[in-house]
Parts: C-alpha cells; structure tokens; sequence
C-alpha cells in the first residue's frame, strides 16, 4: 500500500525520516528510491557563513568595479534630438535585431509572448520529465520530423533576411543532424549530444539565439542599425 | 567543499581545546569580528556624510535692501522674501529677525500699537526686538547690516549683532 | 583585548533585551542551530538542515543566492539614492550631476547601483539557465520553476523602470524605443503604452510613473515572490542535487 | 556523521571568511578615501596655501570656506561651481597676470559674477567639480568652454546691438552681412538685404558671354591665400560680395551661355543728339572732359579708380559702388549711357543715385569711360564661347539652381530663392555631435568645424554646394565668433528679458520728399533716425542744426565743411524745387527734442557778447586749435567761417552746453560752460559770415570742385 501511494504521488509518505525522499516512475523505468544524495550538514552556521563570503565578495567586485567604472550619463533628454542608434537597454537589444528583421506585432508581440509561455510551461511538459534522450525510440521518424522543422525555420529565416537569427539555428540544427549520424562511441562530444532531451535542445537553440542577438544589438549595430565592428569608432 | 567531510582529520584543529588552536580560532574569529565591526562603524560616518548636503539650493543670507532713502525715519519695513525688520530710528538703521524666538512663526508689525505681534502664541516684542510679553524666550536677534560700495543697505543674515550696534547713514 | 571582547559578547548575550530578540542562548548545539534559522523571520526562509552537497559552489554557483544579494544591495543603495531624487523634468538630470559632483560618495552610489543592477539581470537570467540545464524545473519543483520566469519578468522591469531615471539622452530614448514595441499589440497596444507613460510621449508623467514603478510596486513584488520562492524551494525538497545515478540509465 | 559534527566550522572556513572580511572592509574604505581627494578640494587646499605667499593674506582668505562655491540664479537656470577652484575670482588683487590659475582674478567687466554666474558667457559645465569635465566636452555636456578669442561670441548671444566694446564681433557680424551670407542661410539678426546681388533678368544685354565666363572662373574681387583683398589685380580693403564657386569648365559654358540669355527686358539704347555727337565726337579732348566731369560730380565718393603713384598701384575712391577701372571693357556702351540717366530702370534696387544730366555730360562721360577705363587684356584668356546652344542655356538653367545662385540673384519674375543653404541661427548651441566632420581630422568642436567649413567647405563636406571662401585669419576668427554668438532665442524667459535686442532702424519718409530721396539714394551715405550709410553726417537733427537757406544752397552746389575729408558729397545737378523741397523736409522733421528753440533769441543777442564770444574761442577755450575761421586754425572740426549762414543759435547753444548728447560718441569736448558763455560764444559765431550772392557761391563751387579733384588724387 505504501509502496504504491509512492509510485502515484512521486513523493515519500514517510517524510519524517527523510523529507526528501523522491521517488519517480516513468516509462521504461522502474520505481527507484533516488535519495542517495548526501548526508546533511545545519543551515546555521554553514550555509549562512557561506552566503556571508558570497555577499563579502560580491561587494568587493562591485566595489572595485564601481570605483573604475564610471555609471554612463548622457546629456539631458532632449525629444527632439535622436541618438543614431537609440537603443534599448541591452536586455532588449535582443528584442530590437529582432524587430529589424520582423513586422513588430511578430518580433514585440508573439515571440516574447511564446518564449515566456514556452518558459512557464517547460516543467510541465512530459517529455522533458522523461528526460529521455532524443534518438531513444523511432529516431527515423523523429529525424525525418526535426529535419522538416529545421527546414522550414531555415526558409522562413531566410525569407526575412534574418540571418543573425539564421545562423545560432544552423548551428544547433547542424549539430542535431549530426548528432543523428554520430556514433556513440566515435567521440565524447556525440555521446554527450545524443544523451539529451528534446527540450534540452529547444532550450540550447533559445540560447544561442537570445545571446548571439544580444551580443549583435549592443556591440555590432551602428547608426541606421547598420552593421559595425566594434573595434571601429563610427564616424571615423 | 570537502572541509567537513573529513571530521577527524580537521575536527582535531577546530575543536581541540589544547595547543594554540583555541588560540588561532579565537584570533580569527576577533578579526573577523573586528572587521566587520570597523566596517559597521565606517558605513556609518560615510552614511552621516553623504546625508549633510555640501551644497545647498536656498536665498543667499546675504541680501540687499535697497537705498537706505526708502526707509522713512522712525519706520519699521518688513521684507517679506527675506523675513525681516528693516528698522530706520534717527539713530540709524538695524535688521530686526521677523522670526519669533518662541517657535519659528513668523511675527506681524502692528503699526497701531507699534508692537511686532507674534500670531501663534501671543508673544509681543518692541520695533527694537526686545520682549515686552509671552512664551518667548528671547528678544528677537539683530543682523548685521551695512552699506554697499553703491550705497546699498546690505543685510547678514547669518551674522547676528548687540542691539546696541546701528548703522547710521 | 581578545577575551575582554569575547567576554563583553557573552555579557551581552546574556542579557534580558538580548534573550527577548533572539530567543535562544549561543549556536553550540544543533538544537541551538536550528532555533537560529526557526525563531528568525528572515532565515526561516531557510531549511534547518541542507545537504552538504548542494553547499558546494559547483551544485549552484551560488546564482541564486548572488542575485538576492544584489536585489538587497540594490535596495540599500537605492534608498540611498532616492534622498537625492527629485522625479520630475529636468530636475531629475540635476540631481544626476549633482551625484556625480557634489554629494560625498554620490557617484559611488550610482556606479554600484547601476552595476549591480545589470549584474542582477545577467546572474538571474544564468541562475535560469543553469537551474533548466540541472533539471531543476522538474517535479516537484514546476511552480518554482514558475515562480522564477515571474522574478525574472520583474528583474527585467525593475531595471527598464530605473533605466528611464537619469533623464538623460540614454534613458529617454531607451524607454522610448521599448515603449513603442508595447504598442505593437494589436488592439490594446496602444492603450497600454499610453496608460504605462501617462500620456503619448515619454514625459514627466512617464518619469512618475516608472519611478513609482520602480521605487515601490515593483520592488515590494520581487520581494514578495523572492520569499515564496526561497520558501518553495524548502518546501520542495531543497536544492536539486545530482544522485550517482542522474543521467545514467 | 554523528549529530552535532553537523554545526561545527572548520578551521579553513573560519580562515576564508576572516580574509574576505578584511578585504571587505580595505576595499569599502576606498570611496572615502576618494571623495576626500576630489579635485576641488585639492584646489581648495592650494588656495590657503597660494594666499598664505601673498602680502593680503588675510584679505584673501576673508571669505574662505573649505566648501563647495556655488553662485544659484534659479531665474536664469545658472548652477555655476566654477569658484570653488577659482577662489580669486573676485579679488583685485589677484588680477595680475602672474597670479597662476585657477587662481587669477576675472578682468573687470560690467557684470558682477554673483549676479550672472560664469557659464552664461563662458559655457561649460558649472554644476562640475572636476577640472575636465568643467571645461572639456565630455558625452554628458558638449558646450565646452568657449576659447577666449570667441568670448565675445558668447556677449552677442545677449547684446544683439552693435557694442564699441565688442569689436571683434561687429566685425564678424559685418562680414556676414557684407558676404551675403544670409542669402543662402538664416542668421540671427542679419535679415536679407534687399539687394543681395545684381537681378540677372536682362544682364545678357549689359555684358557678353565671355565676360560672364571670366567672372564666374575669377569674381572680379578675389581673395588670395594670404587673405589680401584684389579687386582685378589692386589690393583693396572691400569686402568682396561675389564668392568663388567650383565650377568645372563645362559648368562654366553653361551657365555663362544661360546668362547671356537673359535677355528680357533690355533698356532702350539711348540715342544722343545729333547736335551733341556732332559738336564733341570729333573733339580730341572730349575724354579729357569727360574725366573732369567725372570728378566734379563726385563719382569717386561711391566708385574707386586704380591710380598708380611712384610705382605703386592702388585702388583710390569709395567703396559704396564697384570699382571702375576697367569697366569700360566690360559694359555694353549702349547699356552704358541708359544705365547712367536711369540706374533704377535697370536694376530696381540700385544704389546708384538718378543723377540729372545734361545730355553733353552723359556724351562726354560715357565716353570717357568707354575709352580709358578699359582693359584690352581683360578677356584674353576666355575661349571664344560663340552662339549659346539650347542645351547649354538648358544645363546652364539647372547649374544656376543647384548651385544655389538663385540665393542671390534674380532672373525674370522667378524672384530669389529662399534658405538654400542651412538654418544658421542657432548653429552657436549646436552641439558636437550634430556636427558632421565627415573625413576631416580636425578637432572635434563646434569652432574648428565652422572654421573648416568657411576655408574649405568640401573638407567637411564632401558634397558641400557652399563656395569657398579665403578670409584672413583675424576675420576668421571674428566670423567664428559672430556665428557662435547666434545661439537661437534663449531658452528661459528670465534671460529673455535680458536680452538687449537689436536696434532695427527704418526710416520711411513720404510724399514729394520720398520720391526726392529715393532718386538721390540719400541713405547710401547719410544716417536718418539711425537707418542709412556711416559715410556722410547723421542727418537726424540736421532741422534743429542747419538754416534753411543754407541748406538749399549746400545742395544745389555741395561744398565741403571739413576739407580734410576724401569723399564729398557728389554733384547732382539738383533743380532748385528739389532743394527746397529736401530742405523743407529736413528744417521740419529732422527735429532733435534736445534743442529748444526758446533758449537762446538771436535778435537779444548784443555785439557785446559777441566780443566776449571772441575772446572766450581765441583765448579761454582755445576753439581754433581744431576750428578754423578765416585762414587760422585747425582741420579737425568743421570750418566755421559761414557759422552765421549755416548754424542755428538754438544748436550752437546746445551743442555748446553738451555735444555728446546731441551727437553720442562726437570728438567735441564737453567743457562746463556758464549760461553766460554759452551765450557769448553764441553771439560770436552768429556773426560769422560769409558774404553772400552768387559770384560767392560760383567761387565756392569751383573750390569745390577742384578740391575734389586733388582730394581724390592726392590721397
């Protein structure tokens, strides 16, 4: 009886003794106690002299930072004078090389709408409890699948000219399909591709799009939204 | 970190109470909290500093008042931006404080009565600033007051003077 | 001098006011420990016990503990700043320059605060990444997970609400360039831009606005999610911490 | 692990965090530290210290307070920190220039600092405490301290009017206006002269195809490198008004056949007599005639001529109408002779006086001109044009707009082209980074762009449509500060109110006199009500100065009152109606509100003073060392022999008890005279006259005359 309350909720009943018994079962797997983690040790005074050194030397850089780095100051607004380029902070200059390549109701509305949405409803999403690695079960039907996707994302990028956009998804596209063809035993780093998730490519993909666009929109984006190499001051 | 995986290894140092362990524990534990304490103190005068203004958007306390001719003989003026008694006797002029001693109202000439009232708590002064009557413990305070290389009354407000001092033109 | 402070320590911990605040004599026993983290408010956000697994730098990198700290340094400083602020046109570029020249340690404030407000949005978008990347959005931690995405909006709006207030050239334009991708909403685009600036234009009303934004709404927020999120994360079962057998079938 | 193993702290954390804890508390105390050695104070310190070298210690540290200086004017915006380093600012003792900086005491001005603050005239940055930032442009301010060679630029950003203290701006001010800047861009202050440059609607029946080519390759002024002024070889001290454009050689051919066009509304040739032709074309002196015409009529006060003296050739004469000297070669002589009865037919807005001729002047002077002021090489290196073609006059249609001269010139009904080039008003507030300095290496601020861009428009600018101009480098400058000076409306109402705007003088007479004045362009040379030329006497108060008599023989035979003068007023040949009606004018309206009338009664006037008058001029005052009476006496002031003809009583009574505020600025010197003296002066001078009647005049005139001649030569 015990046994199977475990197996239905995913929690230990007993969680006096060990309230961080977690047990899972999934498909293909068997119901296995997963607490071998470690002994434990009391939050005071370890983990908060720990904390205590993380804040000291999180003021420390701060400090040193602060004194050599001046906060950057502009002259007074002036609505009637545009900075060429004006731009977002650069959390959003992400956002902003999108708007470059998209209408806005796409690049401000639907992509940050979707990427927030994808976020909340990661955990929820079985295949990533699963965790089972991509090529696991009918990996022809499953390639031929992300082959397609692949594809059509290359197309629509294309499309758009959005190549800053284009290239992260050719990479990691790339490295999918190769991961496909790889053997196991051929390298480590095709071990290592072929053991993760599908989400654990979504996610990859999301990342390597968000910082090449970034890194592009803050150092990368001249007067006109024009191409610069940073290393260039404009104008001269 | 593996420190505490090894109990008897380093439980010896940290908690043998012989050798210069204890020693060396209580030192560190003492700088510690000497550091932090400097450090406490330390962010308490730079708090106490950065919260005294070192520059400050308010009137000069040095103002000018005109020529002295706008001041009738036997007159009491009271210049409202600057809150105080231009005051011209025969003897001469003095600025009279228009800010009652007793708690900072700001006090009214009667001409009538030729009395500065003080409307909040009654006390009443003469044009001079001496105290006839009420709560106020003192006379109201003279400023120094003097005349401009173009003939201007200049006033001081951040130097007070003896009432007995008068500029006379 | 060493044992007259450590006695002086002891004299006042045993004092009446003392044992009324804390509640309990010094941390010798786990006992004692644990009353520690229980009878205070602010650490009792925190398990009595954690694994000695997750105290390791590499189980965390301490992100998310990091990107509190700065959320508290960004308070202090920031009420700090705000004896100096004026939220209104051209005032509040005044007050600017006054920091950087005039106010002992003014421009230090600023710098830190400015710092440690980028920093809290790079460390709390990493500490994300790193928490998918461990698996730590899976069950039982999915409404942290939630919970996290929530924070992360409200770094990012607490910093685009601070990043109008200097009132300088950067600022204006950056506000106005991301308040015009909000009017991109078909529909209510528009309207939500005009009600976020009080008005069309990026102006003294928007300036208003963001700072109570910034100021108080936001910041009361992220507090309140930041305690239900370290709150969950106890209740969840602490810190994801790889088994032997993670990742290995 | 055994229960309470789990609380203990090792050794090695209690290590880690004392050192972090050390190094927390080092590293806080950094901020401190550098806020104790901000720059002010460092000055501040330096301060006591220089003081303390100084005789007037005590004087000088009076006032000394370790504290920020902050002068606030809230109604002008003014937050100014820039004493708290310049602690001598005020101190007259520290004026000297070996006082080292930022020590020195500001050079006495009108203004009071704590009144006006330091950045209304010297911009930068007042509310900094840091030496660079201050004065330097930085991404947070771009008005950076504006160089002491343009501060006057910063005084005309308040004082529109013209200030004797501000001369290099009046300059520069001056220049605008003389180049015709305004023509293609706006400027504060300086409107679009009416006559920008000559309309073109009919120059092709003025002057050839050639010469046109010539002069758009070479202006006939031109500027070399080294900023000397050359009116067609001469050195000259005018300003040139036609610039230097780029121009290819194929625009060149277009414009010049596009020009040479225009031929609209040509002037009727004018046919001389046949009794004049027949009486002086065969006569060998005509030209001779013509010449002496030429200088009785006083052409030389508006044109100049080349005169070569002991080897050196200069330009003598004014500078009101251009230089003539070789304008025979370059003139239609159909056009001439029209142009000369009636300027205005032909160029509405001319200067030129309508001069009433007699038909054997205009024969002798046309003559005159056509033959000897000639240049046969003048077009020697022009390539013979020919026949316009329609496609050159088309090109040549589409290069004059492009090329902006439209700005200036007019052709048929098209009028002029308004704001070709850009909006200059407020071009002193631009900042550094509205500035396009394209490939150019030039420091990056707003004196040097405009500099780069009046010396070489193109370095800038690659495709930059302004001409070039050569100015030397005393006018560049002055032109730099006069364009920093316009710095739009200022931007709070407080300074508005101090702005001292520019006078903006009209002077719109009416009626017969109008049509009188106009003819004669008296305003080319004479001031009314403050409109009008510098050349001859303001003519403002001439009703409560002059007699009307006087006046009416003065213009129908001008002779001059100050004989050391090189231009005079010419001879217009003027009827006697048209005197009287100028001199009815001037006697009625010209009034000044300083001259009563009833003061002094010329009839109560006795010999008796008159005497004492006398003695007073020769003796007391000792009026003949500038006037002169009879042979005796000096050049400085007019010459008084005909006092009694020509002065009212009631002036010279004025005049006497205070010259300046008749005339502002006159070199009279203003003596205290009793009422009594005034009086006797009066009577004195009221008795000088010449003797009247016409052989009088008819000497006086050929005195003129010849007078004129020497003057024009002799110079």
């Amino acid at each position: 009886m015990t046994e199977k309350n475990k197996i239905e909720t995913g929690f230990a009943s007993d969680a006096q003794k060990n309230p961080q018994r977690v047990v899972f079962v999934t498909r293909n797997t068997s119901a296995k106690v997963t607490d071998e983690r470690g002994p434990q040790v009391m939050t005071y005074p370890h983990l908060l002299l720990r904390e205590a050194i993380a804040l000291q030397v999180l003021v420390v850089a701060l400090v040193l930072v602060a004194l050599f780095w001046d906060a950057p100051l502009e002259q007074l607004a002036n609505p009637l004078l545009t900075p060429n380029p004006a731009k977002a902070p650069w959390y959003f200059l992400g956002l902003q090389e999108l708007l470059h390549y998209f209408p806005p109701f796409v690049a401000g509305v639907i992509i940050p709408t979707l990427v927030v949405l994808g976020l909340i409803v990661i955990p929820y999403f079985n295949v990533n409890i699963e965790g089972a690695p991509i090529w696991e079960r009918r990996p022809e039907q499953h390639f031929r699948r992300y082959a397609a996707v692949i594809a059509g994302l290359t197309v629509f990028l294309a499309l758009f000219d959005a190549w800053t956009v284009l290239a992260p998804t050719l990479l990691i596209g790339g490295l999918l399909v190769w991961s496909y063809y790889a053997k196991p035993e051929q390298s480590r780093a095709a071990e290592y591709l072929r053991g993760r998730p599908l989400s654990w490519w979504l996610m990859t993909w999301f990342v390597a799009v968000a910082m090449i666009l970034t890194l592009v929109g803050t150092f990368f984006r001249g007067p006109g939204w024009s191409w610069v190499w940073p290393w260039r001051a404009y104008g001269a | 970190m593996s420190d505490i995986k090894h109990p008897s290894s380093t439980g010896e140092t940290s908690t043998g109470q012989r050798g210069n362990g204890v020693t060396r524990r209580d030192f560190l534990n003492e700088v510690t909290l000497g550091a932090l304490g400097i450090a406490g103190l330390g962010a308490a005068v730079v708090t106490y500093q950065y919260f005294s203004p070192n520059v400050l958007f308010e009137p000069s306390t040095t103002f000018r008042a005109g020529s002295p001719d706008l001041y009738p003989v036997h007159s009491v003026s009271f210049l409202q931006d600057q809150q105080v008694y231009i005051v011209r006797m025969p003897e001469g002029f003095y600025a009279v404080s228009a800010v009652c001693t007793h708690l900072g109202c700001v006090t009214q000439w009667k001409p009538d009565a030729e009395i500065i009232a003080c409307p909040c708590h009654g006390s009443k002064f003469k044009q001079d600033g001496t105290k006839i009557e009420g709560p106020a413990p003192r006379p109201l305070p003279h400023f120094a007051i003097s005349l401009t290389a173009d003939g201007e009354l200049l006033v001081d407000k951040l130097q007070a003077v003896k009432a007995a001092q008068v500029l006379k033109v | 001098m060493a044992t007259t402070l450590q006695a002086s320590l002891d004299r006042l911990r045993a004092t009446r006011v003392w044992k009324s605040i804390f509640r309990r004599g010094p941390a010798v026993t786990n006992r004692s420990r644990s009353q520690a983290v229980f009878g205070n408010l602010f650490l009792h956000w925190l398990p009595v016990k954690v694994r000695e697994k997750a105290l390791t730098v590499r189980a965390s990198y301490y992100l998310g503990s990091i990107s509190f700290l700065l959320f508290i340094a960004l308070t202090v400083t920031g009420i700090l700043l705000m004896f100096y602020y004026h939220p209104a046109v051209p005032q509040a570029y005044r007050d600017m320059k006054d920091l950087r020249f005039v106010v002992s340690n003014g421009v230090f404030l600023r710098n830190v605060h400015r710092l440690a407000a980028h920093l809290m949005v790079l460390l709390v978008f990493w500490h994300m990444f790193h928490v998918f990347y461990r698996g730590g959005y899976k069950p039982p931690h999915e409404f942290n997970w939630v919970v996290g995405v929530i924070l992360l909006l409200l770094t990012l709006f607490l910093s685009y609400t601070g990043y109008l207030l200097p009132w300088d050239q950067l600022a204006f334009w950056a506000i106005t360039v991301g308040s015009n991708i909000i009017s991109a909403m078909p529909f209510v685009g528009s309207k939500m831009r005009f009600i976020l600036l009080g008005g069309n234009v990026v102006g003294e009303n928007a300036l208003l606005r963001f700072y109570v934004l910034h100021v108080v709404v936001l910041p009361l927020a992220a507090f309140f999610f930041i305690g239900v999120h370290f709150w969950r994360v106890q209740k969840d079962g602490g810190l994801t911490v790889r088994s032997k057998n993670d990742g290995k079938k | 692990m055994a229960p309470e193993e789990m609380g203990k702290v090792t050794y090695r954390m209690r290590l880690i965090f004392a050192a972090s804890s050390l190094l927390f508390v080092a590293v806080l105390a950094v901020s401190p530290v550098k806020d104790l050695l901000r720059e002010w104070k460092h000055y501040k310190r330096g301060y006591l210290q220089f003081a303390r070298t100084r005789p007037d210690t005590k004087r000088l540290t009076a006032d000394y307070r370790p504290d920020l200086d902050q002068i606030w004017i809230p109604e002008m915006n003014v937050v100014d920190r820039c004493a708290s380093c310049h602690q001598g600012i005020t101190q007259a003792t520290l004026a000297d220039g070996s006082v080292p900086q930022p020590y020195r005491a500001h050079p006495p001005i009108p203004h009071r600092v704590r009144e006006w603050g330091c950045t209304p005239c010297h911009r930068g940055q007042g509310v900094a405490t840091e030496v660079a930032e201050a004065h330097e442009t930085t991404l947070a301010w771009e008005q950076p301290i504006l160089p002491g060679r343009y501060v006057q630029g910063a005084c005309g950003s308040c004082h529109h009017d013209a200030r004797p203290e501000l001369p290099k701006l009046n300059r520069g001010r001056q220049l605008l206006a003389d180049h015709n800047c305004a023509g293609c861009h706006r400027l504060q202050d300086i409107e679009r002269s009416v006559m920008q440059g000559p309309d073109l609607t009919s120059v092709g029946t003025k002057v050839s195809r050639e010469w046109i080519y010539k002069w758009l390759k070479e202006p006939r002024t031109v500027v070399d490198d080294s900023g000397n002024v050359k009116v067609n070889g001469y050195e000259t001290q005018e300003s040139p008004r036609m610039p230097q454009f780029r121009l290819s050689e194929q625009e060149l051919h277009d414009l010049s056949a596009y020009l040479s066009a225009q031929r609209s509304h040509p002037v009727a040739p004018y046919k001389f007599s046949g009794a004049v032709v027949a009486k002086w074309g065969k006569r060998p002196d005509v030209t001779d005639q013509g010449e002496l015409r030429f200088r009785q009529m006083f052409c030389s006060t508006c044109h100049s001529l080349a005169v070569t003296r002991a080897g050196e050739t200069k330009l003598i004469g004014g500078e009101i109408g251009p230089e003539l000297t070789k304008v025979g070669s370059k003139v239609n002589p159909d056009w001439l002779a029209a142009w000369l009865l009636n300027p205005q037919g032909y160029l509405a807005h001319s200067k030129m006086p309508r001069y009433e001729w007699s038909e054997e002047d205009l024969f002798t002077v046309t003559r005159y001109i056509e033959t000897k002021l000639t240049d046969s090489d003048l077009l020697s290196n022009v390539p013979q044009l020919g026949a316009a073609t329609k496609e050159e006059i088309a090109h040549g249609k589409k290069t004059f707009s492009e090329k902006g001269c439209a700005s200036c010139h007019a052709v048929g009904s098209s009028g002029t082209q308004k704001d070709f080039g850009p909006d200059l008003s407020a071009l002193g507030s631009k900042n550094v980074s509205q500035l396009e300095f394209g490939k150019s290496t030039i420091p990056r601020n707003l004196s040097s762009y405009i500099q780069a861009k009046i010396t070489d428009p193109s370095s800038v600018n690659s495709a930059a449509r302004m001409p070039q101009y050569n100015f030397n480098a005393a006018d560049l400058e002055a032109i730099t500060t006069a364009l920093l000076s316009m710095t739009g409306p200022p931007a709070t109402s407080a300074l508005q109110k101090l702005t001292i705007p520019r006078g903006n003088p009209q002077f719109q007479p009416a009626g017969e006199f109008a049509r009188i004045y106009e003819r004669y362009q008296c305003a080319d040379c004479h001031k009314f009500n403050g409109y009008g030329g510098d050349l001859a006497p303001d003519l403002s108060y001439e009703g409560s100065r002059a007699q009307r008599q006087w006046i009416i023989s003065f213009l129908k035979n001008p002779q001059t009152l100050r004989p050391t003068l090189t231009f005079r007023m010419p001879q217009f040949n003027m009827s006697e109606r048209e005197a009287a009606v100028l001199a009815d004018y001037l006697s009625m309206v010209m009034q000044s509100p300083d001259v009563r009338q009833e003061a002094v009664n010329a009839k109560e006037l006795t010999p008796a003073q008159a005497a004492l008058g006398k003695q007073l001029y020769e003796v007391k005052y000792q009026c003949q060392s500038c006037h002169t009476i009879g042979s005796g006496g000096g050049y400085v002031g007019p010459n008084l022999n005909n006092a009694g003809n020509w002065l009212k009583p009631e002036w010279i009574a004025a005049w006497l008890s205070n010259p300046q505020a008749l005339v502002p600025g006159t070199i009279e010197p203003h003596r205290t005279m009793t009422d009594g003296e005034i009086k006797a002066l009066t009577a004195y001078l009221m008795t000088l006259r010449q003797s009247g009647g016409k052989a009088a005049q008819k000497q006086v005139a050929a005195h003129g005359a010849k007078a004129g001649g020497n003057g024009v030569a002799g110079q």
